[in-house]
């Protein structure tokens, strides 16, 4: 349903204007002590310029690192268990990338799954996302290997691509509509621009659909060992990604009251599935390292009929110990199975 | 770096060791850790100046263990963490090859008191830019050093990479896993960052080597290296005592002089 | 060396000589004294039993200008003054709920800076080299009197042995005198009332000359004003109660090193005492 | 779900006067766990623990909290109740209601509340108590007595009368002590060589008892029933095996003219000696500071004549490490030297003694065969004062303490000076009389009466001296303070006992805990007299505090009879209280890493190391373990530990942590 | 702030002396402030530097932490390894910019009941000058969504 218009940069400050006005809190990516990172912000001068990435993802606006879930009180004699609303404020994400604003379905994928889980959905009906054509990339970058491209409106309810004295909004949802309809003067038909002229070139690394054809087969392969064995098993990649999902239910509690923590968590952490009894199923980093990999690119596609990956580059940019995700996957595509 | 890597691919060849770990060009500027297992991929190696991480923080990892003996091309902060390594019983003499580099200079070294001896030559003690930032954080008020702090830790997310870097953080199952009690919360929220940081540099104080690896690791920039730096250079301060100088163990928290100075306690 | 001088009104007056000896050796030793400027009274003897904050406003005041002076150190010769200046430091350190008081009845600040010395601590100091410069060892036997504020109370002037001192002694032997084992080196003289009960004064005083003769000394060396004047002014009085005429003089220990040093006999004030300075050649009793 | 019992104590009005404990009582019975709270005014009575085990059966308690008064009182009392009563005693806590809360506040809501919040505490704190069992280890039946003075003696010889092996360590070449060195002893005025010696000579041939003369303890590692204990025996220059006594090399030493230690400065005696007639054994010491040959090379005039050939130039000091069983220290206490009294001249005065130098002076065997002739010139005083409290009782001494025995024994000297000098007198300057003990004071109003010693109540405060005399200047205060000057020949001063130089050096090797004045500390001042709080390590006679002879036998009896008890097992069993490195199946083992970082934490030497071996014999992993027998419970280890590895029996840290979350 | 604002002060004290010396507070019927809550542990060197933090966490306004005089340690040197602990936990409390007037670290020997009462009550009223450890309570549930 994409329509397409021309937005100028001086418009921007009345759409913020008219956003905030609809009583929508805009998050954008910022410039703070030398880092990009999502910010909430009031006037598009405070949005950061020139940016590849914020160095965390967009899926805390949905998915925080630590939410309640519930609460209690302990009575004598009762519990009083109170169940958290959660607090969704109507919110515009501005300015993330189409690889970010792709990730969301792979979020939703799991949140939706069989369990539709209230949190997630509660903050996602009340998110819009604006997202932001890139016109570069670096090492990192490969979302043209994993079915994305740095012009690719999916995810995002209006993409805007820079372009000379503004920007080509593209339009793409009910939700666009309606931010349109916020300020339609602001937005100018436009005809439509060679966005592939305009935005960054990534050159496609790796044949994705053969790579997942054939990691079942080399499962017990070396490669993996190999990779991780410079991995030093922190959480930073997970952490840093748009799509990982992957949480720890934690309980804080004292005699008088507690309450139940929804956590980000990791699969590259040893602890990640220690069993009580002391035995690990994925007890060397090399076997965590893979089930990262298989996990993106091997059991979301059989699961969800998605990739678990967006090929942002985040978690090759976050690492301690440059592990570079693209490098590593043209590396197993190429391994003989 | 040609006469390192010449006696690299030596060991290799002649078998004593199974893998070479030191520097290799990794994504764009960045030098990442490299293990050259065959003799061919020595020449990968690199070493200049962008080679900032701290190898010995793998030295102790079972799955590197398990290669066999391997050589680390060690800078002196890698040094000093396989020394205090020793001290603390994670490796043996003889466990490692230490093709200890030092600008121009390379030596080969397999044991602690070796160590010790090649250390004891060198200056310690933080350089010049972290000394203004120790000191520009003295000079806070204490309550605006609580806000910095505050500020600096809402964004920590407990990915641990600060943990994980760290050559001393060598445990099998850290204090932070430890859940009969929990005695630091697994959340990141405000408490349980406190908490954790609290933890990780009093675990720290007295073994920091101060390489600074945790604050070069951490993926939101918290400068949590200042932390371990501030309690290692009391520890300095008070005691006399450094890690990563000594070939038998001498932690400043386990050992005591009955006249210990302080002027808090009423 | 450079130190602070607080002379005090003893030093003006009564014991003119003290001062004199004092800067005359100091200076022959190539000690710069730097006198407070605009001193005053230090509270001995009154001060303390009047109003304590008045006692320890006193001497801080005269720290604080030598604070203000720039130095960290002061010479009071007089035995009151510097116990009285050292009570009110350690006062002052003790209590340091006092100080924002004291500061505004002295009008300026206060920091405790100032090291306080007397002038055996001074010279204990210059020992070798007093012994290098004697030219004219003090070949005598002498009675080395200390007094009561030299060394008492001990928590405050936490100097030398405060029964049978010997820094005296010490420095007496460093310049060629022998001092006699006497036991009344921290008897009392009768102090104060030098003025108002003379009686007191030639009991007391007069058990200290009659004894330092007895043991033989040819003179008795102090380092206070109070127990020279008692000593030497009151002399009459004692030779009266003891109906004995005693010649034997009451040196200050300045006097002596200036002696020993050569220098001029009064350059060093000897001929302001009212018991000559001369050595028979058996001292003491003159018949 | 825990069933816990809480148990509310008024401890009559001492509790219930200031806390609400009806209220408390029913508080409680709302805390989570706790099926089963009520209050009784003396838990403490039968009535009272009959009641909690009643509750303990009726309600099956698996955890109980008493309310009461300190643990430090009752809580022995508690947990043997609760034991007798089927559950594990260390299931059983103690809230301080009564040190911590009713004694020490207002009465009111707070203080209720607090009570209440202290028993909650604990609850939290019982849910996560394990069951612990006491732990058994042997006994080494073999006691060692370290100083072989009177109270060693006795000790030594009622342990091996008991049937059980005992060493006797003493520093200097012979026992006896202080007692043989005394002349005569109050208040029977006998001879006390004739009734030491008969003690000494019984010692060195009971055949249970083994001699250490001239021996230090250098070291002592382990516990309770399994001590090792490192001797360091000084080397006497001297075969003892081959030396009969005969005294020939101490007849022919060149070396005379050195001060005497028995006879306290007063006397002289040869480089290689025996420190008196009687020593036992009589065996002589070569004295290295001074002997000819060690000062010079040359002499060797003993060796020369000794008939056995026993001298050994080349002997070594030895060191001897003793399995002990237990230790008792009987290190006796050292006097104030007269150089400590500035106003009596800091002891340049001959004529001003001490108290044992008198004793010397009055022994037929001393310096002067019992004459009285005073130190100067040895013309016999004709005016002696005595000053009791010299330095005791004196702050500004640093001995605020009462000496206890110089009331006795200075009436003893002014006496016997008076039945050596019948013309002399005698001025006793005191301050009180303590005389109490049987026969004591008739003792004094001896000397006062027959022996017309003259008393005068006031402090000494100058002496010096003046044609040979010695002005003391007193005042006496029963006179309105009029001063009181007297021309003495010769003044004693009972100088205040003091302990024994390098007893706080001993006590730190031991671990025994000691006083300010270095005097070791008994475990409990009234109920545990001669015990330390290091278990197997008890005290007799003044090293714990000043004490007289009757005393000293006493307490040496005392103690002798805790070793015999405690030898009447074949193992003992310890309190539980000990930390323990964790064990988790493989392929973890335990969350301990192996740095030993803890090792140097533990002040008891406790932390081993255990390999975790493969069934190859391969070594998977090297441990910290915990030597529960050595471990005496501080936990130093577990605050040490980062992987929280170790934890603590009974402080553990889930029992701490659930405390914490209470509050 | 509440007017009446009454702190809470927890102890963390060593069996063998300050807890002792508590004791003999009460036996001698010295009396102090209620706002105190011991916890028992056998010496200051089983004290934890997490238990002061958890102490903090848990709502204690002020924090007391005490053992046996040096040299009288009933273990010998417990407290000496406490001591170091406390030095180097203190400095980092300061770095973190923690509140150290809030934690008190003193001696207290068996025979010190007064000193005991003593301390309480001065630790007492300086942290009800203080007020409710208000900085620290914020961090507790920040960045909880």
């Amino acid at each position: 349903m994409a329509n397409t218009y021309n937005l100028s940069h001086e418009s921007l400050n009345s759409l913020f204007g008219a956003l905030r006005k609809d009583g929508r809190r805009i998050m954008a990516p910022v410039e703070a002590g030398g880092r990009t990172e999502l910010a909430e912000v009031e006037t598009p001068a405070q949005v950061a310029s020139d940016y590849l990435q914020t160095i965390l993802s967009a899926k805390e606006v949905a998915f925080p690192k630590v939410e309640r879930l519930l609460s209690y009180t302990i009575a004598p004699g009762q519990v009083d268990l109170k169940d958290t609303e959660p607090k969704a404020v109507p919110t515009v994400l501005f300015g993330v990338r189409p690889c970010e604003a792709k990730a969301f379905g792979a979020l939703d994928a799991v949140f939706n799954w069989d369990y539709r889980d209230k949190f997630f959905n509660a903050r996602i009906e009340q998110l819009a996302v604006i997202g932001l054509s890139c016109t570069k990339a670096d090492e990192a970058c490969f979302c043209t290997s994993v079915g994305g491209g740095p012009a690719d409106a999916t995810g995002s309810d209006i993409l805007l691509t820079p372009k000379e004295g503004g920007y080509l909004a593209e339009v793409c949802t009910e939700k666009g509509a309606a931010i349109l309809n916020l300020a339609p003067d602001l937005f100018k038909p436009g005809n439509g621009v060679d966005k592939a002229a305009i935005t960054a070139k990534v050159e496609q690394a790796f044949d994705q659909p053969a790579l997942t054809t054939k990691l079942p087969g080399i499962f017990e392969s070396e490669v993996w060992t190999d990779q991780a064995l410079r991995c030093i098993g922190c959480g930073a990649c997970a952490f840093v990604c748009p799509t990982c999902v992957c949480f720890d239910i934690q309980e804080e509690a004292d005699p008088k009251k507690g309450e139940r923590l929804r956590c980000w968590d990791s699969c590259g952490f040893h602890l990640f599935t220690l069993h009580a009894s002391g035995h690990n199923p994925r007890e060397v980093q090399g076997a965590r390292w893979r089930q990262r990999v298989y996990h993106k690119f091997s059991y979301y596609p059989e699961r969800y009929d998605m990739l678990g990956c967006v090929g942002c580059g985040k978690c090759t940019r976050a690492c301690p110990v440059d592990m570079n995700l693209k490098e590593h996957l043209i590396e197993a595509a190429g391994v003989k199975a | 770096m040609e006469a390192v890597n010449q006696r690299a691919k030596e060991l290799l060849e002649k078998g004593e060791i199974k893998a070479v770990l030191g520097y290799a060009k990794g994504t764009g500027h960045v030098r990442r850790p490299h293990f050259a297992r065959k003799a061919g991929q020595v020449d990968q190696l690199v070493l200049d100046a962008a080679c900032l991480q701290n190898l010995a923080v793998y030295v102790t990892k079972h799955e590197v263990k398990k290669l066999g003996k391997v050589a680390v091309i060690a800078l002196p902060a890698t040094q000093r963490a396989i020394l205090q390594l020793m001290a603390e019983r994670q490796l043996r003499d003889g466990e490692l090859v230490i093709l200890a580099v030092d600008g121009e200079a390379v030596k080969e070294l397999d044991s602690a008191a070796a160590l010790e001896e090649h250390l004891a030559l060198k200056a310690q003690g933080l350089d010049a830019k972290d000394k203004a930032l120790l000191a520009e954080l003295d000079a806070m008020s204490r309550e605006q050093r609580w806000v910095y702090w505050q500020n600096e830790l809402s964004r920590c997310m407990k990915c641990y990479a600060c943990r994980n870097s760290c050559p001393m953080c060598y445990c099998g199952t850290c204090t932070m896993d430890c859940n009969r009690p929990q005695w630091v919360p697994v959340a990141s929220h405000g408490i349980g960052n406190l908490e954790y940081h609290a933890v990780r540099t009093m675990h720290l104080a007295g073994r920091c080597v101060e390489c600074g690896e945790c604050g070069r690791a951490c993926p939101v920039g918290i400068p949590v290296h200042l932390l371990t730096f501030a309690a290692e250079e009391s520890i300095h301060e008070q005691f006399g005592q450094r890690a990563g100088a000594k070939a038998k163990l001498d932690y400043a928290l386990s050992t005591f002089k009955t006249d210990d100075k302080e002027s808090f306690i009423r | 060396m450079r130190i602070g001088y607080y002379p005090g009104c003893s030093l003006l007056g009564s014991s003119r000589e003290f001062d004199e000896s004092t800067r005359a050796v100091l200076k022959a030793l190539d000690v710069e004294l730097v006198e407070v400027a605009d001193w005053n009274c230090c509270g001995a003897s009154s001060a303390h039993i009047l109003n304590h904050e008045l006692s320890i406003a006193l001497p801080a005041r005269i720290l604080a200008l030598a604070e203000q002076a720039g130095l960290t150190e002061i010479l009071a010769p007089c035995a009151a003054c510097s116990n009285r200046l050292l009570s009110a430091q350690q006062e002052l350190e003790k209590h340091p709920e006092m100080l924002a008081g004291i500061e505004k009845a002295i009008e300026m600040p206060y920091k405790g800076t100032v090291k306080i010395v007397n002038i055996l601590e001074v010279l204990d100091r210059l020992k070798d080299l007093i012994a290098a410069k004697t030219v004219e060892p003090f070949a005598k036997k002498v009675a080395s009197y200390y007094g009561c504020l030299l060394v008492r109370p001990p928590r405050v002037v936490n100097f030398d042995r405060p029964e049978d001192p010997q820094s005296m002694d010490r420095m007496l032997r460093a310049v060629g005198a022998t001092p006699v084992e006497w036991p009344f080196k921290t008897e009392c003289c009768g102090a104060a009332f030098s003025v108002t009960r003379t009686d007191i004064v030639a009991k007391l005083s007069g058990k200290l000359v009659q004894d330092a003769v007895k043991r033989g000394a040819d003179a008795i060396v102090v380092a206070c004003p109070m127990c020279h004047s008692n000593l030497d002014l009151r002399r009459a009085e004692i030779n009266e109660y003891l109906q004995q005429e005693y010649a034997i003089p009451a040196m200050f220990i300045t006097q002596v090193v200036g002696l020993a040093l050569g220098l001029d006999p009064k350059a060093l004030g000897l001929h302001r005492h009212m018991v000559p300075v001369e050595f028979a050649e058996t001292a003491g009793v003159q018949s | 779900m825990s069933r816990i019992g809480v148990f509310t104590c008024h401890c009559g009005e001492n509790i219930g006067a200031t806390v609400d404990c009806v209220k408390v009582a029913e508080m409680c019975k709302d805390i989570p766990g706790v099926v089963h709270s009520v209050e009784y005014k003396y838990m403490c009575s039968d009535p009272g623990q009959r009641q909690m085990q009643e509750a303990i059966k009726e309600h099956q308690l698996d955890g109980v909290v008493v309310a009461a008064c300190s643990p430090r009182m009752h809580e022995p009392t508690f947990r043997r109740a609760a034991g007798d009563a089927g559950i594990n005693p260390y299931m059983c806590e103690m809230a301080n209601l009564r040190e911590h809360c009713s004694w020490v506040h207002e009465k009111g809501d707070a203080t209720t509340q607090k009570a209440a919040d202290l028993i909650r505490v604990l609850v939290e704190k019982v849910k996560h108590n394990e069951p612990l069992h006491p732990i058994k280890v042997p006994v080494t039946r073999t006691a060692m007595v370290i100083g072989g003075g009177v109270g060693g003696i006795q000790v030594a010889l009622d342990i091996a009368n008991g049937g059980h092996k005992v060493v006797l360590v003493e520093k200097s070449p012979s026992i006896g002590g202080h007692m043989s060195q005394l002349s005569e002893t109050f208040p029977t005025l006998d001879c006390s060589q004739c009734i030491l010696t008969p003690r000494m000579v019984e010692a060195a041939q009971h055949p249970n008892i083994t001699l250490m003369t001239y021996s230090e303890v250098e070291k002592v590692d382990g516990f309770i029933g399994n001590f090792k204990v490192t001797v360091r025996k000084k080397a006497r220059k001297l075969d003892e095996k081959l030396c009969t006594g005969c005294g020939l090399c101490i007849q022919k030493c060149p070396n005379k003219k050195i001060s005497d230690e028995f006879n306290e400065g007063l006397g002289t005696r040869t480089a290689i000696y025996v420190p008196f007639p009687q020593a036992v054994p009589n065996k002589p010491v070569i004295d290295l500071q001074n002997c000819t040959y060690y000062k010079t090379g040359k002499c060797k005039v003993c060796e020369k004549m000794c008939p056995t050939n026993a001298i050994r130039f080349d002997q070594e000091d030895e060191l001897v490490t003793l399995d002990i069983g237990a230790i008792v220290l009987a290190t006796g206490f050292k006097l104030m030297k007269t150089d400590a009294f500035p106003e009596y001249g800091y002891g340049k005065h001959k004529d001003i003694i001490d108290g044992m130098q008198f004793e010397r002076l009055a022994s037929a065997s001393g310096p002067t065969s019992g004459v009285m002739k005073r130190p100067s010139d040895g013309k016999e005083p004709e005016t002696v004062v005595f000053i009791a409290c010299s330095g005791s009782r004196d702050r500004a001494k640093g001995v605020p303490y009462c000496s206890k025995i110089c009331c006795m024994y200075t009436a003893k000297h002014a006496m016997l000076y008076k039945h050596k000098v019948h013309s002399g007198k005698a001025y006793v300057f005191y301050m009180d009389i303590r005389a109490a003990g049987k026969d004591y004071d008739e003792f004094v109003r001896r000397a006062i009466e027959e022996d017309e010693v003259k008393y005068i109540r006031g402090r000494v405060s100058k002496i010096y001296e003046e044609d040979g005399k010695l002005i003391v200047m007193g005042a006496d205060t029963l006179m309105g303070g009029e001063p009181v000057v007297i021309k003495a020949d010769m003044v004693v001063l009972a100088t205040a006992v003091q302990s024994n130089d390098r007893s706080e050096e001993l006590a730190q090797t031991l671990h025994v805990s000691y006083d300010s004045y270095g005097f070791f500390a008994e475990a409990h001042p009234k109920l545990r007299p001669v015990e330390t709080n290091t278990a197997g390590i008890f005290l007799a006679g003044a090293c714990q505090a000043p004490r007289d002879i009757p005393e000293t036998v006493a307490q040496a009896s005392g103690a002798a009879a805790k070793v015999v008890g405690l030898f009447s097992n074949d193992e003992l069993t310890r309190e539980p209280i000990v930390a323990v490195v964790n064990r988790q199946a493989a392929p973890v083992y335990s969350t301990c890493v192996g740095c030993f970082l803890c090792q140097g934490a533990c002040p008891y030497q406790a932390i081993e190391q255990e390999e975790i071996k493969a069934r190859s014999g391969e070594v998977i992993m090297t441990l910290a373990r915990i030597n529960p027998g050595l471990c005496q419970g501080c936990g130093t280890c577990v605050a040490t530990c980062r992987t929280k590895a170790i934890d603590l029996q009974g402080f553990s840290n889930e029992q701490i942590y659930a405390e914490l979350m209470t509050l | 702030m509440d007017e009446k604002f009454e702190p809470k002060i927890t102890a963390f004290v060593c069996n063998w002396c300050t807890y002792a010396g508590a004791d003999l507070t009460g036996t001698s019927r010295i009396k102090y402030q209620s706002n105190v809550r011991v916890l028992r542990v056998p010496c200051t060197g089983r004290i934890d530097y997490m238990m002061v933090l958890k102490a903090l966490h848990k709502g204690a306004d002020g924090v007391i932490v005490s053992g046996c005089h040096p040299n009288d340690c009933h273990y010998t040197s417990g407290n000496y390894h406490a001591r170091r602990r406390w030095m180097v936990f203190k400095k980092m409390m300061e770095v973190m910019g923690v509140d150290m007037r809030r934690i008190t670290f003193s001696w207290v020997s068996a025979a010190e009941g007064a000193r005991w009462a003593q301390l309480v009550n001065e630790v007492t009223d300086q942290v009800r000058a203080l007020g409710p450890y208000a900085e620290f309570r914020q961090i507790i549930g920040a960045g909880i969504e």
